[in-house]
Protein backbone atom coordinates (compact mmCIF):
# COMPACT_ATOMS: atom_id res chain seq x y z
CA UNK A 1 0.00 0.00 0.00
CA UNK A 2 1.24 3.56 -0.92
CA UNK A 3 -0.39 6.75 -0.86
CA UNK A 4 0.61 9.84 -1.05
CA UNK A 5 -0.98 13.78 0.41
CA UNK A 6 -0.14 16.67 -0.58
CA UNK A 7 -0.81 20.54 0.10
CA UNK A 8 0.54 22.63 -2.15
CA UNK A 9 0.46 26.52 -3.47
CA UNK A 10 1.57 26.02 -6.91
CA UNK A 11 -0.74 24.80 -10.02
CA UNK A 12 -1.80 20.87 -9.90
CA UNK A 13 -0.53 19.05 -13.17
CA UNK A 14 -3.32 16.31 -12.68
CA UNK A 15 -1.35 14.01 -15.06
CA UNK A 16 1.70 14.38 -12.72
CA UNK A 17 -0.25 12.86 -9.89
CA UNK A 18 -2.07 9.87 -11.67
CA UNK A 19 1.75 8.50 -12.72
CA UNK A 20 2.09 8.75 -8.90
CA UNK A 21 -0.38 5.48 -9.31
CA UNK A 22 -0.26 2.41 -10.89
CA UNK A 23 1.52 -0.97 -10.54
CA UNK A 24 2.05 -4.04 -12.49
CA UNK A 25 -0.55 -5.67 -10.63
CA UNK A 26 -2.77 -3.21 -11.38
CA UNK A 27 -5.49 -2.94 -14.17
CA UNK A 28 -7.58 0.35 -13.24
CA UNK A 29 -6.47 3.43 -12.29
CA UNK A 30 -8.81 6.45 -11.69
CA UNK A 31 -7.92 10.27 -11.53
CA UNK A 32 -10.98 12.93 -10.51
CA UNK A 33 -9.82 16.30 -10.35
CA UNK A 34 -12.18 19.37 -9.35
CA UNK A 35 -11.73 22.50 -11.25
CA UNK A 36 -13.13 25.88 -10.60
CA UNK A 37 -16.42 26.17 -12.49
CA UNK A 38 -17.86 29.67 -13.47
CA UNK A 39 -21.10 29.64 -11.94
CA UNK A 40 -22.30 28.88 -8.28
CA UNK A 41 -26.07 28.79 -7.62
CA UNK A 42 -27.08 30.73 -10.38
CA UNK A 43 -23.91 33.26 -9.68
CA UNK A 44 -21.69 33.85 -12.39
CA UNK A 45 -17.61 33.15 -10.64
CA UNK A 46 -14.49 34.65 -12.41
CA UNK A 47 -12.16 32.73 -9.56
CA UNK A 48 -11.76 31.35 -6.43
CA UNK A 49 -9.62 31.53 -3.71
CA UNK A 50 -8.67 28.51 -0.73
CA UNK A 51 -7.67 28.73 2.29
CA UNK A 52 -7.11 26.27 4.40
CA UNK A 53 -5.12 25.29 8.18
CA UNK A 54 -2.06 23.54 6.19
CA UNK A 55 -0.73 21.43 8.66
CA UNK A 56 -4.12 19.89 9.95
CA UNK A 57 -4.88 19.27 6.00
CA UNK A 58 -1.96 18.17 5.19
CA UNK A 59 -2.47 15.34 8.58
CA UNK A 60 -6.26 14.90 7.24
CA UNK A 61 -5.57 14.48 3.64
CA UNK A 62 -3.05 11.18 4.21
CA UNK A 63 -5.41 10.16 7.00
CA UNK A 64 -7.87 10.08 4.48
CA UNK A 65 -5.63 8.36 1.87
CA UNK A 66 -4.18 5.81 3.89
CA UNK A 67 -8.25 5.05 5.24
CA UNK A 68 -9.30 4.55 1.74
CA UNK A 69 -6.07 2.12 1.08
CA UNK A 70 -6.99 0.08 4.21
CA UNK A 71 -10.49 -0.30 4.01
CA UNK A 72 -11.14 -0.34 -0.05
CA UNK A 73 -8.13 -3.28 -1.30
CA UNK A 74 -6.40 -0.55 -3.65
CA UNK A 75 -3.00 -0.33 -3.24
CA UNK A 76 -2.24 3.20 -4.80
CA UNK A 77 -3.84 6.52 -3.54
CA UNK A 78 -2.60 9.95 -4.68
CA UNK A 79 -3.96 13.49 -3.61
CA UNK A 80 -3.19 16.72 -4.06
CA UNK A 81 -4.98 19.29 -2.82
CA UNK A 82 -4.23 23.33 -4.02
CA UNK A 83 -4.98 26.51 -1.92
CA UNK A 84 -4.03 30.17 -2.78
CA UNK A 85 -6.13 32.35 -5.33
CA UNK A 86 -7.40 29.63 -8.18
CA UNK A 87 -8.48 30.94 -11.90
CA UNK A 88 -11.41 29.46 -13.80
CA UNK A 89 -10.55 25.93 -14.88
CA UNK A 90 -7.43 25.59 -12.73
CA UNK A 91 -7.34 22.43 -10.45
CA UNK A 92 -8.25 21.99 -7.18
CA UNK A 93 -7.90 18.97 -6.25
CA UNK A 94 -6.94 15.51 -7.87
CA UNK A 95 -7.41 12.46 -6.64
CA UNK A 96 -5.74 9.12 -8.54
CA UNK A 97 -6.42 5.81 -7.46
CA UNK A 98 -5.19 2.38 -9.04
CA UNK A 99 -6.20 -0.96 -8.25
CA UNK A 100 -6.32 -4.66 -9.41
CA UNK A 101 -9.71 -4.18 -10.33
CA UNK A 102 -12.24 -1.29 -10.93
CA UNK A 103 -14.59 -1.54 -8.37
CA UNK A 104 -12.04 -0.98 -5.95
CA UNK A 105 -11.11 2.43 -7.46
CA UNK A 106 -14.28 3.57 -8.09
CA UNK A 107 -15.02 2.95 -4.62
CA UNK A 108 -11.35 4.80 -3.19
CA UNK A 109 -12.13 7.52 -5.33
CA UNK A 110 -15.27 8.54 -4.19
CA UNK A 111 -14.25 7.83 -1.03
CA UNK A 112 -11.47 10.50 -1.14
CA UNK A 113 -13.60 13.07 -2.75
CA UNK A 114 -16.52 12.59 -0.17
CA UNK A 115 -14.13 12.78 2.94
CA UNK A 116 -12.17 16.23 1.57
CA UNK A 117 -15.90 17.35 1.27
CA UNK A 118 -16.68 16.82 4.75
CA UNK A 119 -13.28 16.96 6.97
CA UNK A 120 -10.59 18.85 5.31
CA UNK A 121 -9.89 21.96 6.83
CA UNK A 122 -10.19 24.21 3.53
CA UNK A 123 -12.47 27.37 2.82
CA UNK A 124 -13.02 28.78 -0.25
CA UNK A 125 -14.26 31.94 -1.32
CA UNK A 126 -15.66 32.86 -4.51
CA UNK A 127 -14.96 36.13 -6.38
CA UNK A 128 -18.13 36.84 -8.30
CA UNK A 129 -18.45 38.44 -12.36
CA UNK A 130 -20.36 41.17 -10.31
CA UNK A 131 -17.43 41.78 -8.05
CA UNK A 132 -18.91 40.53 -4.86
CA UNK A 133 -17.45 37.85 -3.21
CA UNK A 134 -18.47 35.18 -0.39
CA UNK A 135 -17.41 31.99 1.43
CA UNK A 136 -18.54 28.76 0.06
CA UNK A 137 -21.28 27.19 2.60
CA UNK A 138 -19.61 24.30 4.09
CA UNK A 139 -20.18 21.73 5.87
CA UNK A 140 -19.92 20.83 9.68
CA UNK A 141 -16.94 18.38 10.06
CA UNK A 142 -17.78 16.11 12.94
CA UNK A 143 -17.47 15.48 16.35
CA UNK A 144 -19.00 18.85 16.75
CA UNK A 145 -19.01 20.46 20.50
CA UNK A 146 -21.69 20.44 21.65
CA UNK A 147 -20.75 23.05 24.40
CA UNK A 148 -24.78 23.79 25.19
CA UNK A 149 -25.01 20.22 26.88
CA UNK A 150 -23.60 19.57 30.25
CA UNK A 151 -20.93 16.96 31.32
CA UNK A 152 -19.02 15.17 28.19
CA UNK B 1 -3.45 28.24 38.51
CA UNK B 2 -3.93 28.48 34.43
CA UNK B 3 -2.85 27.79 31.27
CA UNK B 4 -2.45 29.27 28.09
CA UNK B 5 -3.57 27.99 24.95
CA UNK B 6 -3.00 29.30 21.03
CA UNK B 7 -6.04 29.77 19.23
CA UNK B 8 -6.06 29.85 15.87
CA UNK B 9 -9.68 31.10 13.82
CA UNK B 10 -9.41 30.64 10.01
CA UNK B 11 -12.10 31.49 6.94
CA UNK B 12 -14.64 33.18 8.15
CA UNK B 13 -14.57 33.01 11.67
CA UNK B 14 -11.45 35.14 11.25
CA UNK B 15 -13.71 37.78 9.45
CA UNK B 16 -15.96 37.75 12.32
CA UNK B 17 -12.97 37.91 15.14
CA UNK B 18 -10.97 40.18 13.41
CA UNK B 19 -7.86 37.67 14.01
CA UNK B 20 -6.10 35.13 13.25
CA UNK B 21 -4.73 33.74 15.86
CA UNK B 22 -4.91 34.92 19.92
CA UNK B 23 -3.62 33.31 23.26
CA UNK B 24 -5.89 32.76 25.65
CA UNK B 25 -5.84 31.92 29.72
CA UNK B 26 -8.24 29.15 30.64
CA UNK B 27 -7.97 27.37 34.29
CA UNK B 28 -6.12 24.38 34.53
CA UNK B 29 -8.29 21.29 33.49
CA UNK B 30 -10.36 23.61 31.44
CA UNK B 31 -11.93 21.52 28.16
CA UNK B 32 -12.11 22.54 24.94
CA UNK B 33 -16.20 23.41 25.99
CA UNK B 34 -14.71 26.09 28.97
CA UNK B 35 -12.41 27.81 26.17
CA UNK B 36 -15.30 28.74 24.16
CA UNK B 37 -17.43 29.72 27.17
CA UNK B 38 -14.70 31.68 28.44
CA UNK B 39 -14.28 33.51 24.48
CA UNK B 40 -17.93 34.01 24.48
CA UNK B 41 -18.03 35.66 27.74
CA UNK B 42 -15.75 38.86 26.79
CA UNK B 43 -19.11 39.50 24.24
CA UNK B 44 -18.21 41.04 20.91
CA UNK B 45 -16.64 39.88 18.88
CA UNK B 46 -16.30 36.69 19.79
CA UNK B 47 -20.10 36.50 20.70
CA UNK B 48 -20.33 35.80 17.07
CA UNK B 49 -19.00 32.34 17.05
CA UNK B 50 -21.22 29.87 17.51
CA UNK B 51 -21.82 27.91 20.64
CA UNK B 52 -20.68 24.77 19.27
CA UNK B 53 -18.28 25.08 16.66
CA UNK B 54 -15.89 22.35 15.27
CA UNK B 55 -12.49 22.69 17.10
CA UNK B 56 -8.73 21.07 16.40
CA UNK B 57 -6.86 20.46 19.87
CA UNK B 58 -3.45 19.77 18.18
CA UNK B 59 -4.72 19.46 14.85
CA UNK B 60 -7.58 16.25 15.56
CA UNK B 61 -10.76 17.31 15.48
CA UNK B 62 -11.88 17.46 19.16
CA UNK B 63 -15.41 16.35 21.32
CA UNK B 64 -16.32 19.42 23.78
CA UNK B 65 -14.84 17.37 26.58
CA UNK B 66 -11.17 17.19 25.60
CA UNK B 67 -8.83 18.56 28.57
CA UNK B 68 -6.54 21.50 27.12
CA UNK B 69 -2.82 21.81 28.16
CA UNK B 70 -0.69 24.28 28.38
CA UNK B 71 0.58 25.06 24.63
CA UNK B 72 -1.92 23.37 23.11
CA UNK B 73 -3.28 24.86 19.67
CA UNK B 74 -7.01 25.03 19.40
CA UNK B 75 -8.76 26.23 16.23
CA UNK B 76 -12.27 27.27 15.55
CA UNK B 77 -12.69 25.46 12.19
CA UNK B 78 -15.62 27.15 10.33
CA UNK B 79 -17.77 24.52 7.92
CA UNK B 80 -15.46 23.38 5.53
CA UNK B 81 -15.36 23.49 1.87
CA UNK B 82 -12.48 21.87 0.33
CA UNK B 83 -12.18 20.07 -3.09
CA UNK C 1 -23.39 17.65 -25.18
CA UNK C 2 -20.28 16.39 -27.28
CA UNK C 3 -19.10 12.96 -27.19
CA UNK C 4 -15.71 11.37 -28.48
CA UNK C 5 -15.39 7.67 -29.18
CA UNK C 6 -12.91 5.82 -31.18
CA UNK C 7 -11.64 2.16 -31.41
CA UNK C 8 -7.57 3.18 -32.17
CA UNK C 9 -4.68 0.36 -33.02
CA UNK C 10 -1.89 3.10 -31.65
CA UNK C 11 -0.94 3.40 -27.82
CA UNK C 12 -3.74 5.48 -25.98
CA UNK C 13 -2.12 8.92 -24.75
CA UNK C 14 -4.91 8.89 -21.33
CA UNK C 15 -4.09 12.78 -20.98
CA UNK C 16 -5.44 13.76 -24.50
CA UNK C 17 -9.01 11.83 -23.93
CA UNK C 18 -8.96 13.71 -20.89
CA UNK C 19 -8.31 16.87 -22.70
CA UNK C 20 -11.44 16.06 -25.17
CA UNK C 21 -13.71 16.86 -22.27
CA UNK C 22 -14.09 19.63 -19.23
CA UNK C 23 -16.01 23.50 -20.00
CA UNK C 24 -16.08 26.30 -18.10
CA UNK C 25 -19.32 25.17 -16.35
CA UNK C 26 -17.58 21.70 -14.86
CA UNK C 27 -16.48 21.63 -11.95
CA UNK C 28 -15.60 17.89 -12.34
CA UNK C 29 -14.07 15.74 -14.28
CA UNK C 30 -12.66 11.95 -14.09
CA UNK C 31 -10.22 9.48 -16.18
CA UNK C 32 -10.62 6.15 -15.87
CA UNK C 33 -8.11 4.12 -17.40
CA UNK C 34 -7.67 0.54 -18.23
CA UNK C 35 -4.38 -1.15 -18.30
CA UNK C 36 -3.06 -4.58 -19.35
CA UNK C 37 -1.79 -6.32 -15.71
CA UNK C 38 0.42 -8.90 -15.01
CA UNK C 39 -2.06 -11.30 -13.54
CA UNK C 40 -5.35 -13.17 -14.43
CA UNK C 41 -6.60 -15.27 -12.07
CA UNK C 42 -4.14 -16.41 -10.58
CA UNK C 43 -1.73 -16.99 -13.84
CA UNK C 44 1.18 -14.80 -14.81
CA UNK C 45 0.24 -12.72 -17.86
CA UNK C 46 2.92 -11.16 -20.26
CA UNK C 47 0.93 -9.74 -22.66
CA UNK C 48 -2.59 -9.47 -24.45
CA UNK C 49 -4.52 -9.13 -27.92
CA UNK C 50 -7.90 -7.52 -28.34
CA UNK C 51 -9.65 -8.11 -31.05
CA UNK C 52 -12.62 -6.52 -32.02
CA UNK C 53 -15.57 -6.41 -34.72
CA UNK C 54 -14.10 -2.67 -35.66
CA UNK C 55 -17.05 -1.44 -37.41
CA UNK C 56 -19.50 -2.24 -34.98
CA UNK C 57 -17.08 -1.98 -31.70
CA UNK C 58 -16.69 2.07 -32.73
CA UNK C 59 -20.54 2.34 -33.39
CA UNK C 60 -21.60 0.69 -29.90
CA UNK C 61 -18.94 2.56 -28.21
CA UNK C 62 -20.77 5.71 -29.89
CA UNK C 63 -24.06 4.90 -28.68
CA UNK C 64 -22.90 4.05 -25.14
CA UNK C 65 -21.37 7.50 -24.88
CA UNK C 66 -24.32 9.14 -26.12
CA UNK C 67 -26.51 7.04 -23.85
CA UNK C 68 -24.21 8.23 -20.51
CA UNK C 69 -24.59 11.54 -21.73
CA UNK C 70 -28.37 12.04 -22.07
CA UNK C 71 -29.29 9.76 -19.14
CA UNK C 72 -26.78 11.11 -16.76
CA UNK C 73 -26.24 14.40 -17.44
CA UNK C 74 -22.85 15.27 -18.13
CA UNK C 75 -22.32 16.78 -20.62
CA UNK C 76 -18.83 15.86 -22.37
CA UNK C 77 -17.64 12.11 -22.66
CA UNK C 78 -14.80 10.76 -24.41
CA UNK C 79 -13.95 7.36 -24.98
CA UNK C 80 -11.26 5.57 -26.36
CA UNK C 81 -11.15 1.45 -26.91
CA UNK C 82 -7.68 -0.14 -28.37
CA UNK C 83 -7.09 -3.13 -30.51
CA UNK C 84 -4.41 -5.05 -31.78
CA UNK C 85 -0.96 -6.64 -29.32
CA UNK C 86 -0.11 -4.65 -26.07
CA UNK C 87 2.10 -4.94 -23.49
CA UNK C 88 1.98 -5.02 -19.81
CA UNK C 89 1.50 -1.70 -18.41
CA UNK C 90 -0.34 -0.30 -21.65
CA UNK C 91 -3.59 0.81 -21.81
CA UNK C 92 -6.71 -0.30 -23.01
CA UNK C 93 -9.33 1.90 -22.71
CA UNK C 94 -9.79 5.48 -21.21
CA UNK C 95 -12.83 6.98 -20.22
CA UNK C 96 -13.00 11.10 -19.89
CA UNK C 97 -16.19 12.55 -18.39
CA UNK C 98 -16.65 16.22 -17.23
CA UNK C 99 -19.68 17.80 -15.58
CA UNK C 100 -20.55 20.43 -13.77
CA UNK C 101 -21.07 18.45 -10.26
CA UNK C 102 -19.05 15.54 -9.47
CA UNK C 103 -21.87 12.58 -8.78
CA UNK C 104 -22.97 12.63 -12.72
CA UNK C 105 -19.18 12.47 -13.57
CA UNK C 106 -18.65 9.08 -11.07
CA UNK C 107 -22.22 7.66 -12.31
CA UNK C 108 -21.08 8.27 -16.06
CA UNK C 109 -17.97 6.89 -16.01
CA UNK C 110 -18.80 3.79 -14.63
CA UNK C 111 -21.56 3.84 -16.96
CA UNK C 112 -19.54 3.97 -19.68
CA UNK C 113 -17.13 1.30 -18.66
CA UNK C 114 -19.73 -1.28 -17.39
CA UNK C 115 -21.06 -0.95 -20.96
CA UNK C 116 -18.40 -1.65 -22.56
CA UNK C 117 -17.49 -5.01 -20.64
CA UNK C 118 -20.99 -5.90 -21.72
CA UNK C 119 -22.01 -5.10 -25.11
CA UNK C 120 -18.50 -3.52 -27.03
CA UNK C 121 -17.96 -6.60 -29.52
CA UNK C 122 -14.09 -7.01 -28.46
CA UNK C 123 -12.18 -9.72 -27.33
CA UNK C 124 -8.65 -10.21 -25.67
CA UNK C 125 -6.45 -12.95 -25.96
CA UNK C 126 -4.38 -13.52 -23.09
CA UNK C 127 -0.22 -14.96 -23.45
CA UNK C 128 0.46 -15.89 -20.35
CA UNK C 129 4.23 -16.33 -19.02
CA UNK C 130 4.34 -20.21 -19.12
CA UNK C 131 3.54 -19.76 -22.84
CA UNK C 132 0.03 -20.78 -22.88
CA UNK C 133 -2.46 -18.80 -24.21
CA UNK C 134 -5.89 -18.04 -24.14
CA UNK C 135 -9.57 -16.46 -24.81
CA UNK C 136 -10.20 -14.47 -22.07
CA UNK C 137 -14.21 -15.61 -20.71
CA UNK C 138 -16.22 -13.16 -21.30
CA UNK C 139 -20.01 -12.03 -21.42
CA UNK C 140 -22.91 -12.71 -23.87
CA UNK C 141 -24.39 -9.14 -24.71
CA UNK C 142 -28.03 -9.14 -24.83
CA UNK C 143 -30.16 -10.03 -26.43
CA UNK C 144 -29.21 -13.08 -27.09
CA UNK C 145 -30.83 -15.69 -29.60
CA UNK C 146 -33.41 -18.43 -28.34
CA UNK C 147 -33.14 -20.65 -31.56
CA UNK C 148 -34.42 -23.77 -29.48
CA UNK C 149 -37.51 -21.46 -28.75
CA UNK C 150 -40.15 -22.06 -31.27
CA UNK C 151 -41.44 -18.39 -32.63
CA UNK C 152 -40.39 -15.32 -31.74
CA UNK D 1 -36.10 -17.82 -54.37
CA UNK D 2 -32.92 -17.26 -51.88
CA UNK D 3 -31.06 -14.76 -50.46
CA UNK D 4 -27.09 -14.36 -49.90
CA UNK D 5 -25.77 -13.28 -46.34
CA UNK D 6 -22.35 -12.60 -45.45
CA UNK D 7 -21.51 -14.12 -42.03
CA UNK D 8 -18.75 -13.06 -39.96
CA UNK D 9 -16.84 -15.12 -36.73
CA UNK D 10 -14.78 -13.50 -34.41
CA UNK D 11 -12.30 -14.30 -32.11
CA UNK D 12 -13.25 -17.89 -30.22
CA UNK D 13 -15.55 -18.48 -32.81
CA UNK D 14 -13.37 -17.95 -35.92
CA UNK D 15 -10.57 -20.51 -34.26
CA UNK D 16 -13.88 -22.84 -34.05
CA UNK D 17 -15.17 -22.32 -37.36
CA UNK D 18 -11.35 -22.15 -39.29
CA UNK D 19 -13.04 -18.84 -40.94
CA UNK D 20 -13.54 -15.24 -40.08
CA UNK D 21 -16.10 -14.82 -42.91
CA UNK D 22 -18.13 -16.88 -45.71
CA UNK D 23 -20.70 -16.40 -47.59
CA UNK D 24 -24.16 -18.11 -46.52
CA UNK D 25 -27.34 -19.01 -48.98
CA UNK D 26 -30.72 -18.97 -46.79
CA UNK D 27 -34.26 -18.91 -47.79
CA UNK D 28 -36.45 -15.78 -49.06
CA UNK D 29 -37.47 -14.87 -46.12
CA UNK D 30 -35.19 -16.76 -42.86
CA UNK D 31 -34.35 -14.89 -39.81
CA UNK D 32 -30.90 -15.41 -37.64
CA UNK D 33 -32.49 -18.31 -35.98
CA UNK D 34 -32.94 -20.04 -39.69
CA UNK D 35 -29.52 -18.86 -40.55
CA UNK D 36 -27.94 -20.51 -37.37
CA UNK D 37 -30.13 -23.89 -37.85
CA UNK D 38 -28.68 -24.11 -41.18
CA UNK D 39 -25.13 -23.91 -40.43
CA UNK D 40 -25.15 -26.08 -37.47
CA UNK D 41 -26.82 -28.91 -39.96
CA UNK D 42 -23.87 -28.64 -42.11
CA UNK D 43 -22.15 -30.52 -38.99
CA UNK D 44 -18.44 -30.18 -38.12
CA UNK D 45 -17.02 -28.00 -37.61
CA UNK D 46 -20.55 -25.70 -37.38
CA UNK D 47 -21.87 -27.70 -34.89
CA UNK D 48 -19.19 -26.14 -32.53
CA UNK D 49 -21.18 -23.14 -32.58
CA UNK D 50 -23.75 -22.60 -29.80
CA UNK D 51 -27.41 -22.89 -30.52
CA UNK D 52 -27.81 -19.27 -29.07
CA UNK D 53 -25.16 -17.60 -30.36
CA UNK D 54 -25.29 -13.57 -29.98
CA UNK D 55 -25.81 -12.27 -33.35
CA UNK D 56 -25.13 -8.98 -34.87
CA UNK D 57 -26.73 -8.00 -38.56
CA UNK D 58 -25.65 -4.95 -40.10
CA UNK D 59 -23.53 -4.29 -36.75
CA UNK D 60 -26.37 -3.96 -34.44
CA UNK D 61 -27.58 -6.60 -32.03
CA UNK D 62 -30.47 -8.85 -33.22
CA UNK D 63 -32.72 -10.98 -31.54
CA UNK D 64 -33.55 -14.90 -32.95
CA UNK D 65 -36.11 -13.75 -34.99
CA UNK D 66 -34.89 -11.02 -37.37
CA UNK D 67 -35.77 -11.48 -40.53
CA UNK D 68 -32.23 -11.74 -43.28
CA UNK D 69 -31.87 -9.93 -46.60
CA UNK D 70 -29.51 -10.27 -49.10
CA UNK D 71 -26.51 -8.88 -48.55
CA UNK D 72 -26.70 -8.30 -45.11
CA UNK D 73 -23.18 -8.50 -43.02
CA UNK D 74 -24.39 -11.05 -39.95
CA UNK D 75 -21.99 -11.71 -37.38
CA UNK D 76 -21.60 -13.93 -34.67
CA UNK D 77 -20.21 -12.58 -31.64
CA UNK D 78 -18.52 -14.76 -28.85
CA UNK D 79 -19.18 -13.66 -25.27
CA UNK D 80 -17.21 -10.50 -25.00
CA UNK D 81 -14.51 -9.02 -22.75
CA UNK D 82 -13.34 -5.11 -23.66
CA UNK D 83 -12.24 -2.87 -21.24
Amino acid sequence: MVTYAAVVHDPIDPGSVLARVGHPEDGAALLFVGVVRNHAEGRAVRGMRYDAYEEMAAQVLRAIADEAARALGTDRIAVVHRVGELSLGETSVAVAVSSPHRAEAYAASRYVIEEIKKRLPVWKREHYEDGGQAWVQGVTPTPTVPISGGGE
Amino acid sequence: MSCTVRTLFFAAYRDLVGASEMEVEVAEGATVRDLVVELRGRGEPFLRLPEDPAIAVNRTYAGAGEPLRSGDEVAFIPPVAGG
